[in-house]
């Protein structure tokens, strides 16, 4: 594993905080979007196994890493202070593909790795072409804590919040769905698992392609466990780590997954 | 030495250590369980996280045999490192013709997991079976001369079947498997997860095996279970293993390898160890 | 309930817990390990700390028979909280001998520690000699006709013993005692402390036990091992025990049992669990 | 337990932490010279067992806790941040001994427990008399952490550090042999073994008695689990949480201890 220094760690809403990670250049260059990294939080030991967290974006000397805290792992990491020391190993896994005719459809915490997709094309240091439109949604407009952001990557953003507080009143599926009525594009989403389900079948409804950025818990990130599987409808199994963690929907068997 | 199923079958460990690293740290590969014909494995969850510990249901994912001598063999020698390779079968046939399959290869040796059911008796485990051991090891001498290790599982006749594998020519005993566990993955509706822990939490469980059974046998003990540190490998020695296996620790980091034998050899210098 | 060896004798509970919280919360009490005459316990170090767990090593130091009846009794029935006896013997007749001695007491059970060696069969555990244990409950039947729980040792042939509890009408049994672990305190010269392990790094083994023995006997199962919250002790329960015991907990916060069935009974409602 | 919140953590050497927890009065209130807190750091179950710690001082609504980092334990608890929540338990054992021709030999780290001894005399909040003088001793001027304080407090202090950057060069036991020769005093002590059993010697030699502060790994701190004991010379055992932690250098079986 590699080390790292903590500069910041603070939250941005109630349970959703930003990581700031400082590390030898080199590493940070090998970055990419889509890719994910294994956090250890130096001489615990419970948690034992390193969590995974998409990068969230990468700046100068520094990896952020956007998470929500949901349990033992992400709360001890929410208890890390500036200056500490952390481990970590990355870039692992498989960037996002390289689409041209898309949209990114995000739900809460989900919208995590899309930052760094979307700066980098802004910043060209990436060969990725900007999204068609860009669906986000969550529960409330607290939660949508990379809106402020997404307001300046020129391209359309369209909101949806459950409680209606802000955008649309109900799913992101929902405004995903009149769009590709009009529209035929590629969807590229992540977040929680039954908007993930939800997505899929949508593409397949409209025969366009969807590419899910799935989650599971996970122990080496390397592929050396084969742990981390997601059913495929061929009967296989899809290692996450290495070959993922962004599957086309269409290979992807949701029913032997829940 | 890597314990079996936690370096996958050496494929990416190139990525994470330079093969001087390898060479130069890594006593030997114990390759993943290796069964005749290739094995997709369980269904997900296939890990869950307990204090200080793992419990994995992995269901021995692995191409089989002629997929893992044409694809992965030639590149795990390639490293020059010593390697044994881990067996599994679900009938002592299984294992002979395992054994029988890599006598024309260039492997160090074979270890045998018999923490595994045996389907011929009814798929009561071969761990929990003295006889069904004795005759295994009987077998698998008549095809193998080479190293032989037995990976014994910590529940069961632990010494009885250690006692067994010494008087039947077994090199060396692999002390020990991961502990037989459970987790509550849902409440209601009930979701469990059965499967194997290992982990610091189990540590001291199998330092006082290896403790025991290296009063009661002069088989070579190789220690497994737990160990994430140079201290935590030390103890193993000091203990009375003559070796050890690092598991868990290569999940977390997989250049701990590294790290764990550059920790001992300090406190071995400090403490006047093993000099 | 609270388990054996982990609130002494109940002489200092009182400062902790009102008389109400102990009556409202506490299902019973399992006492210290009772001897019939006197035990000094082992030297120090009797604790060691492990990732996750506890190694301790008390060498079940208790005042004996009739000390304990005379000065530690009346406090405890004072409680009105059902009261079991844990019965620590060398051999049979030290147990029919503890029996007899409480038959005149009003307590309400009384519980065996069959993980002590048996003087009589050259140490040799009553947990790993399933003839010992058939004996030993025989006799202990003979003379005790009230609530009699064994607390089975986690290793060895559990569920052979487990069937012989069912079958000599044992009332139930407490799954499980510590775990058999070494800790090493000193490297070199080395100094090690062996003992019983208990804590969350052992939840998980301990709940495959219960789960697995749950579906074997029809025998009521008291789970015990690693419970420091309401959601441990609820896990106990989906997976078959009727009731549970705390340990460690007890030793971390001397209020626990409060907290811990506060929590159970929230995360029953939330679940719908038990109603 | 009691909640406690830690209201300052901060290191006064290299290694020395003091702790600062805030809780409610009547608990302070009960709090005694020579007896101990057992510590939890919320959510963390490894370490599993809480810490003991000598109460340090009392200042209104909190306790202090001067803590050396030696293992698992109190590196934990030198992570722990001011806001954050912590579990306590005490007061646990018995108050020091009520002595009244006495002097204090204090090692190191141990100095901890007797200030707030000197506090409640200055105070006069608890019926103790100030020791005829103050062995105090440390491997180097550094690790005299509470030496400032001390001056203050109305009675002789001797110094030695081991390597004579402050005081008396050598161990504190030197000088404490050298004023006994003179002088007919009891000595209250607390420190590293060695330290504890050298003085018990000088004690007996001189005919004096010695009350000694003896540190144990423990787990209930509440007499319920007879792990915490110490051999006694009549072939019993003390257990250190309730009937200690100072006990009586005579009657300690310094041999079987080792």
């Amino acid at each position: 594993m590699y080390q790292g220094e903590v500069i910041k760690n603070l939250p941005l809403s109630q349970n959703v905080y930003l990581l700031r990670v400082k590390t030898d250049l080199d590493i940070i260059f090998s970055f990419n979007p889509g890719q994910f990294v294994k956090i250890k939080i130096n001489e615990r030991i419970d948690p034992l196994i390193p969590r995974p967290f998409t990068i969230h974006d990468v700046k100068k000397n520094s990896f952020y890493v956007l998470y929500q805290v949901v349990g033992k792992g992400t709360k001890a990491l929410s208890l890390v202070q500036p200056g500490n020391k952390i481990e970590f190993l990355g870039p692992l896994g498989k960037p996002f593909p390289k689409l041209e005719n898309y949209v990114i459809c995000a739900g809460g915490i989900g919208i995590a790795g899309f930052i760094y997709l979307l700066e980098s094309i802004k910043r060209k240091t990436h060969p990725y072409v900007l999204p068609k439109k860009i669906f986000y949604g969550a529960r409330t407009a607290e939660d949508l804590v990379c809106y402020p952001f997404l307001e300046g990557i020129g391209t359309k953003v369209e909101i949806a919040t459950e409680d209606g507080s802000q955008g649309y009143k109900g799913l992101i599926t929902e405004p995903l769905i009149k769009y590709l009525e009009k529209n035929k594009v590629d969807v590229l989403a992540c977040g929680p698992l039954p908007m993930l389900k939800a997505v899929a079948k949508i593409a397949q409804s409209f025969g366009v392609k969807a590419y899910l950025t799935m989650e599971t818990f996970l122990s080496c990130g390397t592929g050396f466990c084969k742990g981390c599987v997601i059913p495929l409808k061929n009967g296989n199994y899809a290692h996450l780590c290495i070959e993922g963690p962004t599957l086309l929907a269409e290979e992807i068997d949701f029913e032997a997954l829940s | 030495m890597l314990a079996s199923g936690t370096w996958g079958l050496g494929e990416n460990l190139d990525l994470y250590l330079t093969k001087e690293e390898i060479k130069s740290n890594i006593g030997a590969f114990v390759s993943k369980g290796i069964s005749r014909f290739p094995k997709k494995g369980n269904p997900p969850p296939r890990l869950y996280e307990t204090p200080c510990g793992l419990i994995n249901s992995i269901g021995l994912e692995n191409p089989g045999l002629e997929v893992f001598k044409r694809d992965y063999l030639p590149k795990l020698l390639s490293y020059k490192v010593p390697l044994i390779i881990n067996l599994h079968g679900e009938e002592i046939e299984d294992f002979v013709a395992l054994a029988e399959g890599f006598k024309e290869e260039k492997v160090d040796g074979i270890e045998l997991n018999i923490s595994c059911p045996n389907v011929k008796k009814g798929g009561i485990a071969f761990s929990s079976d003295p006889k069904g051991v004795k005759t295994l090891v009987k077998e698998v001498r008549k095809v193998w001369e080479r190293f032989l290790a037995v990976k014994l599982s910590p529940v069961g006749p632990v010494y009885e079947i250690a006692e067994i594998c010494e008087k039947e020519g077994v090199d060396a005993l692999v002390v020990a498997n991961t502990y037989p566990a459970l987790g509550v993955i849902g409440l209601a509706p009930l979701k469990v997860i059965k499967g194997g822990l290992s982990g610091p939490a189990i540590k001291p469980l199998t330092l006082r095996l290896v403790y025991e059974l290296a009063q009661k046998v002069e088989l070579p003990i190789i220690g497994s279970g737990g160990i994430l540190s140079g201290k935590d490998a030390l103890e193993y020695l000091v203990c009375g293993a003559k070796a050890f296996q690092i598991g868990v620790a290569n999940l977390i980091d997989p250049t701990s390898a590294v790290k764990i034998i550059q920790e001992m050899e300090e406190l071995k210098k400090k403490h006047g160890l093993f000099g």
